[in-house]
């Protein structure tokens, strides 16, 4: 199994079509931004911080491996390794939205926040302590997407990490968590700058561990019908199955608890949030959005047989994916759109371009994972003492 | 039921494997395996499928999750919807915990005693275990002698190579027929049994019939009243603390209630004439809400005797009690309105004295009513109830 | 103890049992629960004959719930308004009659035991000339009537409000008019008041629009 | 970790299943040691201490304990939630670390249930001794009743409370009981004929080890552990939501939920590890739990730990952030104010001390985890008290300010329920396998290189 076989797998008419997306989305989205130029700049950032975090979310997924050595996935852990490269690409592409458009967040705007009350926010959101935050988190995250894929492609088959790659991913833990809370406060929450949310980044932490699992399923069942037959087997199926439905069950978890207590408490400025989201033609997205993430995603995988099947995993998984899109959407859009959603030239142009762009960049991601050998992988099948033994 | 089986015994988990593997081969007929742990991947060596109990864990799950639901709407929107905190009724979102308890308290608990029922296990049932040590290291195989083709030596054979440390032949009664009837003397055994808990169960529900019989003439049964009797007495009740027995006292003679004047007259026709002379009706014949009240007064305090219309033909005077002159012809239609006020408040020959039961202006709006009742226009009887 | 001819029988006689459990369980109250409460009072007094035949109103002897919180026992002397003539039933006093006049005698004066009851309670009895007249040995006694309806102490009810906005008495009490002996015919609890509070505040009484609070302190307070 | 090539046994010292059996049912057969006699007395003890002190406030009334008007919740809901917390662990360990695989779970799983049993058990006491009159907690209950039927609150979360913490009871106690039943007929087996061996015998419901029941046995082992897991990430879920559906400041916090399912998890880590550690040397059972349990277990408390801290400093953050003038004065009278001092223990407990557990040769250490699990526990006490009671004593209206203090009764209360926990552990110790054979046996394997030869399908 050579690299570029991973790579050709893809049909050139799969790649061509990738193409097409990206390119006819990055005009509509051109064209929007002359026809809806409000609407522009509120699409590119869904799409930046949906792109870093798949990104973010392979690396999790490859930091979770090394440190509880769980190594039933490492027949197509070339997926996740692919997922976490694609982080040092759409970093950068989502700092320059971030620093172009800081302009377009209310609390630029002078007056916005109160002088007695909001002395911590006023210093917290100074536009330059944003722009300086915002790219030393992208930055940081960087550095660790590189070290890491890297430690992980060039770990010893079919042994567990290194000592340092370990290490690495569990620093990796401990300031993903610091900065990917207060990014998603600094770019998300601070959307709507009267409100906040103590559970908002474990709520998206829950987005890109179940969209990012989408994303490997997706792969892994399309691997296992070209280069990765053997590697991918029903039994991974199964486990990703399993663990799609307990992310999708963790997301579901976390949405309720923050809706459940703010709808509870019913404070005004609490629930203003949420009863914008509520109201009027929002109100369908609102409850499709647990539709999707959640209760399809449930039920379809309940049943043994369904987490066994490639074709169901598939369907779900661009559900799930499809249902962070929509999550991010509800997160971002109903404060820059006002009263009603708009699905336009720049929605669709922006989606577009993400699955096309996001698509080719994977594949050429996954091109440079070296894969196992399958005498390598024929360890794999056993559990971990059988592996030990294996000859190297 | 019995069936003739072949029991091999195994020290290893390997060797067990293997012959499983073996026998299989062989299209031999495995009963059962005993272990004493659940051996991985023995179910596919077995090729087993999967149980089914996952069906009874998700429709427990999903009946409780429903019940629950079902509860809490039932109870907090349409049996006793109450306002908490300006909540709705339904109340969704706060529904949603107890409702997944719910479930998984149902899916738990269906799901185990699903098991006990498929598996027959229940407490105080007797071990007994097919070889000894299966409970602690030994393993055991058990291959079913279907038919008379069955060779008993060659399968002997192929699983001492497997390394059974011990293979013999045995009658294993089974211990529920499908018809759930056991043979012979347990046979005996078990009808016995069964019929002392029927006789058991008969007396129970028998006491229980006598013991839940209502006697109505008793009140009751309380539990935890805790505040429902003070220690107070209450107005009706006895009281041992009065000469008299009684809590609520009769006021001092003489006193005279709040808004009540005194009346100077005595019981007698002489001072009837004179009251008839000094007192007048506060009341006018117009005034439709005396008039109204009277009819009231008259239709509940003196209708009994004097009947609906005033003819003194009451149900009271009908069954033998005096009978009362009629109100609407004779004297009484001559007599002055405040000689009728003395009447009804001391009474005369067999009428009694109505000051204890009527106010001094429901008397008043009475003799207005007796008014009304002797002009021919007004209605004869009153159909309005109090 | 073991033939199955006994494990048949018992188990037709445990299906009766249950049958006759299944239809006792109906008249079966939870605990604290008086429906259906009808004790045997001290004096046999009956509400089918006053209430019933005679047709007296209830306001007649309970006019109190006109104008206070209970209802209220008559006292004695309300009974005494008739009954210092009616001594005995109807029926027993025209037999007197008619064996005097065969006798060419006064009609005897007859006490019922019942009536005698009452006349007991208050010190009274028949004299020499078999008239009723204060006994001075008598003492006073009242009557101890036992109460049917009765409302736990927490809870506050009043009927004059009720009269007054014209709640028939038999709404709560029954057809009492019917009963020889008075029976408790709800339950009493707060679920069957408030229900009605409920359907009074929505449709009114007799037409009328009425206020039935529901609040909590209405009664508990 | 990073040897992780080669991982260590399971169970140390070459064991087979017989010897496994013999080593696990040994406690119930020897006669008590001196340890556990004095473990025993020491503990019980200090039950009827708390025995006793529950009686009086029962019988004179709750005004016994220290609170007043502006904190009407304190040491009872404290104790109440740090015992539930403690529960958790054990439901972790028996199912989430279940359906993850993870094989070091067998030797302290059948321990850790009881543990929740018994810290379960501990914690629904607090609640019902509030009610002042215990012999009314059925009230709870929603049952035709003849109030009117009056119901149950169901939009309260202290009626979530009541269901959460019943089903979490009986769910634990099945699965208990469940994992228990072949070695009940295992012990029953070798038990000498008399009333132990007939109970042993009733309970193990005619177990024969069938590999029919086995195989249901096995997929019913994991309905549970699938059903427990969400359950014990609600029932601490439903505990936040006793606070956070409040509008106090340091209550009403939407990431209480899952801050609290950590913290929980936590403290339960860190309970299991204290029990662990005594109970492998004084029931000497060191070649069952090895450093091969201890490890995990300390990483398990360091994450958990590090969660709970970020948690801490999500909400310092947010409470600044948020604009809103009494939250930030909630945070900063938590940090600064007259119960300061509980917040620094708290912070010091459960986030700085833990912190030690990065470094293997402290993991290593078994006297330095013990110290630290002790800590925790404290730590995570302290929290709970934080949380409570430093949002209650300052509330709105200044002039209803106030200090609260426990009573003698309180503390007697809390040594008691500590009391209760240890002395059902030292029974369960000494009357049930307090390990699960059948499951060891199934992982005596693992890590001795002698593998199974391959078996042809």
């Amino acid at each position: 199994m050579n690299r570029e076989a991973v790579y050709s797998c893809a049909s050139p008419k799969a790649v061509r079509l990738l193409w097409a997306s990206a390119l006819l989305g990055g005009l509509a989205l051109a064209l929007g931004g002359v026809l809806q130029p409000q609407r522009l700049w509120p699409n590119l950032l869904l799409l930046g911080f949906l792109a870093v975090g798949f990104g973010l979310g392979g690396l999790l997924q490859i930091a979770f491996r090394d440190l509880t050595g769980a190594r039933w996935s490492d027949g197509f852990r070339c997926v996740r390794e692919a997922l976490g490269a694609t982080l040092p690409w759409t970093a950068p592409i989502l700092a320059a939205i971030l620093i172009a458009g800081v302009a377009s967040y209310p609390w630029y705007r002078p007056g916005m926040l109160a002088e007695e009350t909001d002395w911590f926010k006023r210093g917290w959101l100074e536009p330059e302590f944003f722009t300086v935050r915002a790219i030393s988190y992208l930055a940081i995250w960087m550095i660790f997407a590189l070290a890491m894929v890297r430690a992980s492609r060039r770990e010893a088959a079919p042994g567990g990490p290194t000592r340092a790659g370990v290490r690495l991913s569990a620093a990796f833990l401990v300031v993903f968590s610091l900065t990917f809370w207060l990014a998603g406060t600094d770019w998300i929450m601070s959307l709507e700058p009267h409100w906040c949310s103590t559970a908002f980044a474990v709520y998206n932490f829950g987005g890109i561990l179940s969209s990012s699992l989408a994303a490997i399923t997706l792969a892994a069942v399309w691997l296992q019908r070209g280069p990765l037959k053997n590697a991918v087997t029903r039994e991974h199926l199964r486990d990703l199955g399993t663990l799609l439905l307990g992310f999708s069950c963790f997301w579901m978890y976390i949405w309720f608890c923050q809706y459940m207590l703010i709808w509870y408490t019913n404070v005004p400025e609490e629930a203003a949030y949420y009863a914008s989201r509520t109201h009027g033609l929002w109100a369908p997205l609102f409850y499709a959005n647990v539709a999707i993430n959640w209760a399809i995603p449930f039920a379809v995988l309940l049943p043994r047989a369904s987490k066994e099947s490639g074709g169901i995993l598939v369907k779900v998984s661009l559900l799930v994916l499809a249902g962070r899109w929509l999550d991010v959407y509800l997160m971002i859009l109903p404060s820059t759109n006002g009263d009603a959603p708009a699905i336009g030239f720049c929605e669709l142009g922006a989606f577009a371009l993400g699955v096309g762009a996001g698509g080719l960049l994977f594949l050429q991601a996954l091109r440079k994972s070296r894969q196992l050998s399958t005498r390598e992988l024929s360890c794999h099948a056993g559990d971990a003492p059988v592996c030990a033994e294996a000859p190297r | 039921m019995s069936k003739r089986t072949l029991v091999a015994v195994f020290e290893h988990e390997a060797d067990l494997m293997r012959a499983v593997a073996a026998v299989r081969a062989a299209d031999l007929k495995i009963d059962d395996v005993y272990a004493p742990y659940a051996v991985h991947g023995l179910d596919r060596a077995l090729g087993w499928r999967p149980s089914r109990l996952g069906w009874a864990c998700a429709l427990g799950g999903m009946s409780g999750a429903i019940f629950m639901l079902w509860l809490q709407w039932w109870t907090s929107a349409v049996s006793w919807p109450l306002n908490v905190g300006g909540k709705p009724w339904n109340s969704l979102p706060a529904f949603v915990p107890v409702a997944f308890e719910g479930m998984v308290l149902a899916a738990g608990l269906t799901t185990v005693f699903a098991l006990l029922a498929v598996a027959r296990l229940r407490p105080g049932k007797k071990t007994r275990p097919i070889v000894p040590g299966v409970a602690d290291d030994r393993f055991a195989l058990v291959l079913e002698e279907a038919d008379a083709a069955f060779d008993a030596a060659a399968a002997s054979k192929l699983l001492r190579n497997c390394r059974a440390v011990e293979v013999s032949e045995r009658v294993l009664e089974d211990e529920f027929s499908p018809l759930g009837a056991p043979a012979g003397a347990a046979r005996t055994r078990l009808r016995r049994r069964l019929n002392y808990l029927l006789l058991l169960l008969l007396a129970v529900v028998v006491a229980m019939v006598f013991l839940t019989l209502p006697d109505p003439s008793r009140p009751n049964r309380e539990f935890f009243p805790d505040m429902a009797h003070s220690p107070a007495y209450s107005s009706a009740s006895a009281n041992p603390n009065f000469p008299d027995g009684k809590t609520l006292q009769s006021p001092v003679p003489g006193v005279l209630t709040q808004g009540q004047s005194p009346l100077h007259y005595d019981a007698t026709d002489a001072e009837a004439l004179r009251a008839g002379r000094e007192l007048r009706n506060p009341f006018s014949a117009k005034d439709a809400k005396a008039g109204a009240r009277g009819a009231l007064v008259f239709q509940t305090y003196c209708t009994p005797c004097h009947g609906g219309g005033g003819l003194g033909d009451g149900a009271v005077a009908l069954r033998g009690y005096p009978a009362p002159p009629s109100l609407v012809t004779g004297d009484t239609t001559k007599m002055p309105d405040g000689q009728l006020f003395h009447i009804i408040t001391y009474g005369r020959v067999n009428m009694p004295a109505q000051s204890g039961l009527l106010s001094p202006e429901d008397r008043w709006a009475a003799i207005l009513h007796i008014r009304s009742l002797q002009t021919p226009t007004a209605p004869k009887s009153i159909e309005a109830k109090p | 103890m073991s033939r199955p001819i006994v494990t048949v029988v018992l188990v037709v006689g445990l299906a009766f049992a249950l049958l006759a459990l299944g239809f006792g369980a109906g008249s079966v109250h939870l605990p604290a629960n008086r429906q259906d409460y009808e004790p045997v009072q001290p004096l046999a007094f009956s509400h089918r004959l006053h209430a019933g035949e005679l047709n007296i109103a209830c306001l007649h002897c309970h006019g109190a719930a006109e104008k206070s919180r209970h209802a209220g026992i008559p006292a004695a002397s309300t009974c005494m308004n008739c009954h210092k003539l009616v001594t005995a039933p109807m029926a027993a006093v025209r037999a007197e009659d008619e064996l005097a006049q065969k006798e060419k005698r006064q009609p005897r004066r007859i006490v019922s035991p019942e009536l005698q009851k009452l006349y007991d309670s208050l010190g009274l009895s028949l004299n020499e000339k078999r008239e009723l007249a204060p006994d001075p040995r008598k003492p006073l006694r009242p009557i101890p009537w036992i109460k049917v309806y009765s409302l736990p102490d927490f809870a506050y009810f009043d009927h004059r409000a009720h009269v007054r906005v014209g709640v028939a008495c038999e709404k709560c009490h029954g057809a009492v008019e019917t009963m020889e002996r008075v029976r408790q015919i709800g339950d009493l609890s707060m679920g069957w008041c408030v229900n009605c509070h409920r359907t009074a505040d929505r449709e009114g009484i007799n037409g009328a629009q009425v206020h039935a609070s529901t609040d909590c302190d209405i009664c508990h307070h | 970790m990073a040897e992780a090539h080669h991982p260590p046994p399971l169970v140390a010292g070459n064991k087979s299943s017989a010897d496994v059996t013999r080593d696990i049912c040994a406690p119930l057969e020897r006669g008590p040691t001196g340890w556990w006699w004095s473990a025993f007395l020491t503990s019980a003890s200090v039950l009827a201490l708390g025995a006793a002190a529950v009686a009086y406030q029962v019988a004179t009334g709750i005004g016994t304990w220290g609170l007043n008007r502006t904190v009407g919740w304190a040491f009872d809901i404290t104790n109440f939630v740090f015992w539930i917390g403690i529960g958790h662990a054990g439901t972790l360990i028996s199912a989430i670390l279940f359906l993850f695989r993870q094989q070091w779970r067998t030797s302290v799983n059948r321990s850790a249930e009881a543990m929740t049993i018994f810290a379960v058990m501990c914690a629904g006491l607090f609640p019902l001794i509030h009610m002042g009159r215990p012999w009314l907690a059925y009230w709870v209950v929603p049952y035709p009743n003849f109030r009117g039927p009056l119901w149950v609150n169901f939009r309260s979360a202290l009626m979530w409370d009541v269901f959460a913490i019943s089903t979490y009871f009986t769910i634990s106690l099945v699965f208990w009981y469940v994992g228990l039943i072949p070695d009940l007929a295992t012990a029953s087996a070798r038990a000498r004929p008399g009333w132990r061996r007939r109970l042993l015998e009733f309970f193990s419901l005619g177990w024969n080890g069938s590999y029919r029941t086995w195989h249901r046995y096995e997929l019913v082992y994991l309905l549970l552990a699938g059903l427990a897991t969400p359950l014990v990430v609600s029932v601490h879920t439903v505990v936040s939501f006793d606070f956070a559906t409040a509008v106090l400041p340091g209550w009403h916090t939407t990431v209480l939920p899952p801050y609290f399912v950590a913290g929980a998890i936590f403290s339960g880590m860190a309970m299991v590890l204290t029990l662990m550690l005594v109970a492998r040397k004084v029931m000497g059972l060191e070649d069952y739990i090895t450093q091969r349990h201890i490890d995990p277990m300390c990483k398990l408390t360091l994450l958990t730990g590090s969660i709970v801290g970020l948690a801490y400093l999500v909400e310092l953050f947010t409470a600044l952030y948020s604009g809103n003038a009494y939250e930030q004065f909630a945070a900063m009278n938590r940090l600064w104010g007259p119960y300061g001092w509980c917040y620094w223990v708290m912070i010091g407990c459960n986030v700085a001390v833990p912190q030690l557990l990065w470094f293997p040769r402290i993991r290593r250490a078994l006297p330095a985890v013990f110290v630290i699990s002790v800590l925790v526990n404290v730590g995570m006490w302290f929290e709970r008290f934080v949380i409570i009671v430093t949002s209650l004593h300052r509330d709105f209206l200044p002039s209803s300010w106030t200090m609260y203090l426990p009573t003698s009764v309180e503390l007697a209360t809390l040594a008691g329920s500590f009391g209760l926990f240890f002395t059902c552990f030292l029974l369960f110790c000494r009357f049930l396998p307090m390990i699960a054979m059948g499951e060891v046996k199934g992982v005596l394997e693992h890590g001795r290189g002698n593998v199974a030869e391959e078996v042809a399908p």
